[in-house]
């Protein structure tokens, strides 16, 4: 079973999961009129009429939805609210309210631009080529006037291919420790490094998740770690197996050297 | 062909009395001196209209059915017509073609229709009308499904200005009964090319050259992930 | 199509000279001359001619140009052209779109247009298309990345679809290297406007001073509550 089976009776929308999800990218049917509960609920019913759950595409329709939630979370706040958060409150407000009149503005511009489209219903142009003769005339004047570059350009823009979109923080759950541990493995083989470099562009789950590997690692008596102060940074390096010396005071030995 | 016109408005002479009121409203209206303010009745406004929109002669009966009138009162109208758009007195001409009627420009306008067309115009190709064009010059013969899944949104806006201009042309359908497209010898003209072999090489502007796959499939996939 | 077009109009050429003697017998013969009123000067007959020939709106300049009349008497001809295509009284009429002068169907015959012509008339805006229209036509040259930030929702789609319906078009490029866009004069055609002037001014829709100081503080509540 795919989600593609899952089949959607909505107020704002009736087909398939998929073309909904594709239209929402348009933004061809608004997320802020969708109840994703209904989304849900739908989903659920079709679990209950197939009897039968396959992780695979349960753990895919999650993925999804919680992309699709985190998505109508940010259209009902704001794109940019962590800069709010820094700012004064009077200056948040201040902001916000000059955000919200523009809104307002322009999607009433947009009625009314509704409205004049709508009163030329039924208003066409006649759309004809020029008859051959005429045609002739112009096709002499414009004769290599075009640069062929443009259609070379054209291609080299359809050929790119688009950067996936990005579900990194939602699908950092798949982040194992397994994962981690090879990773911080890979690293101790190469000699002492500190935490945020093991981390360093990872997202907080991924740090999460590096953080229980290294603590497997140490039960495992594989590595030790040494942080100097409460926040500060975390040094680590392979344990010295055949000395079987004290963890802490070997730690606090090496972390001197690659605090630097 | 004239002979063929005034047959027609023959015709509708003897079609107009079937035709009951508009026919006779008109001969009425015929009859009275001023030429402003004469009320066209309905239906002629409407075959008028539809001979304006169609770049193609319309026949009799396309023009029932449209209108949903009787051919009688279609034929009444087409006279009626044929005596508004008479030679000398529009601008415009209605012209009996092939069975079919259509709406055409007075050749005693050529002269400034042929300037008009020759002014150099901002000719540039937006960017939506460059893809299509490319992709058309590219991969042809090429249906517009492919075309849209290839640009991942549609192309009909900016086929039909191709069209329009000329650039593009049918060439038939495909297997599964869609229009394909291919280039026209104006396009070649217009871009200064000889031939398509002179079609600038994609590898200058190619992302990733280093993958084999054929330009259509590597298109396809690229728009597919656009449009997902 | 397009060949079928050209032997038609292929046709007529080879036709036009004996026109002549026929046009002036029908015209003899035909309607009385009272019905058929003045005759339309010349100038006029082949501005109609031009308006209808050409998809784009034609100015009084372009017109004047290709006529090789002065600008004054083209405008005489248009303000005739115009009450001959006064509304009701033709199934065209004459309209005053996108800085010229364009002819267009009248709409009474959408029913039996849309019979006959399969394609529908370009579709309606969903809100996010028409928000993005309405932001590029009062704050042309704009960048995707400011239209972003008005509206706190990507455009990229939006913004793509009326490109490719060339409602909108790119206008080089900002200091940052942003694409610009700016609105069509397809966009003023569609959408019945002389020029971007016809727009009403923005602030029509501000909110009263009441209804924002009431938003103010509501956002000063809220924002005290999420800061403690």
């Amino acid at each position: 079973m795919s989600l593609g089976a899952l089949e959607l009776d909505l107020d704002v929308f009736s087909g398939p999961f998929d073309l909904l999800l594709t239209l929402v990218l348009r933004e061809e049917v608004d997320l802020l009129e969708l109840q994703l509960a209904e989304v849900v609920l739908a989903y659920l019913d079709h679990l209950e009429q197939r009897g039968e759950l396959d992780l695979e595409t349960a753990t895919e329709f999650i993925v999804l939805i919680a992309a699709l939630l985190e998505l109508k979370s940010r259209l009902m706040l704001s794109s940019e609210e962590e800069e709010l958060l820094d700012i004064e409150p009077e200056q948040a407000a201040e902001e916000l309210l000059a955000r919200m009149l523009d809104a307002r503005r322009y999607r009433a511009a947009a009625t009314h631009l509704g409205e004049l489209l709508a009163g030329e219903h039924g208003v066409r142009f006649r759309s004809a080529p020029a008859p051959a003769h005429l045609r002739r005339a112009i096709v002499h004047a414009a004769d290599g006037s075009q640069d062929p570059e443009v259609l070379g350009e054209a291609m080299g823009r359809l050929l790119l291919m688009p950067p996936a979109i990005n579900v990194r923080h939602i699908s950092a759950l798949r982040v194992t420790v397994g994962e981690r541990l090879t990773h911080l493995r890979r690293l101790l083989a190469r000699g002492a490094f500190s935490f945020d470099e093991a981390v360093r562009g990872a997202d907080r789950m991924t740090v999460a998740v590096t953080l229980f590997a290294l603590l497997e690692l140490y039960k495992r008596g594989e590595a030790e770690w040494d942080q100097q102060e409460s926040f500060g940074e975390i040094a680590i390096h392979a344990r010295a197996r055949e000395t079987g010396a004290s963890p802490v005071a070997l730690g606090a030995a090496a972390g001197g050297g690659v605090s630097g | 062909m004239i002979d063929e016109q005034e047959t027609a408005i023959g015709s509708v002479e003897e079609a107009a009395p079937h035709d009951g009121a508009p026919g006779a409203a008109e001969r009425a209206q015929g009859a009275a001196p001023a030429a402003t303010g004469e009320e066209l009745p309905t239906l002629v406004l409407t075959v008028e209209a539809l001979l304006f929109l169609s770049s193609d002669p319309l026949s009799p009966g396309e023009l029932a059915d449209a209108t949903q009138a009787g051919e009688g009162a279609v034929l009444a109208a087409l006279a009626v017509l044929g005596e508004e758009y008479a030679p000398g007195r529009r601008g415009i001409r209605l012209r009996e073609l092939g069975g079919g009627w259509t709406l055409a420009s007075d050749p005693a306008s050529e002269d400034s229709a042929r300037r008009l067309f020759s002014r150099p115009r901002a000719a540039t190709l937006s960017p939506a009308q460059a893809e299509t064009l490319a992709i058309v010059a590219y991969l042809q013969p090429i249906s517009r499904p492919e075309i849209t899944r290839i640009r991942g949104v549609s192309a009909d806006s900016a086929s039909a200005t191709l069209l329009d201009r000329g650039l593009i042309e049918e060439a038939g359908h495909s297997q599964f009964g869609a229009v394909l497209y291919r280039t026209t010898p104006q396009f070649l003209k217009l871009f200064g090319l000889r031939s398509l072999d002179e079609l600038p090489d994609i590898a200058r502007w190619d992302p990733t050259p280093e993958e084999q796959a054929e330009l259509r499939e590597r298109l396809l996939r690229a728009g597919e992930a656009r449009a997902s």
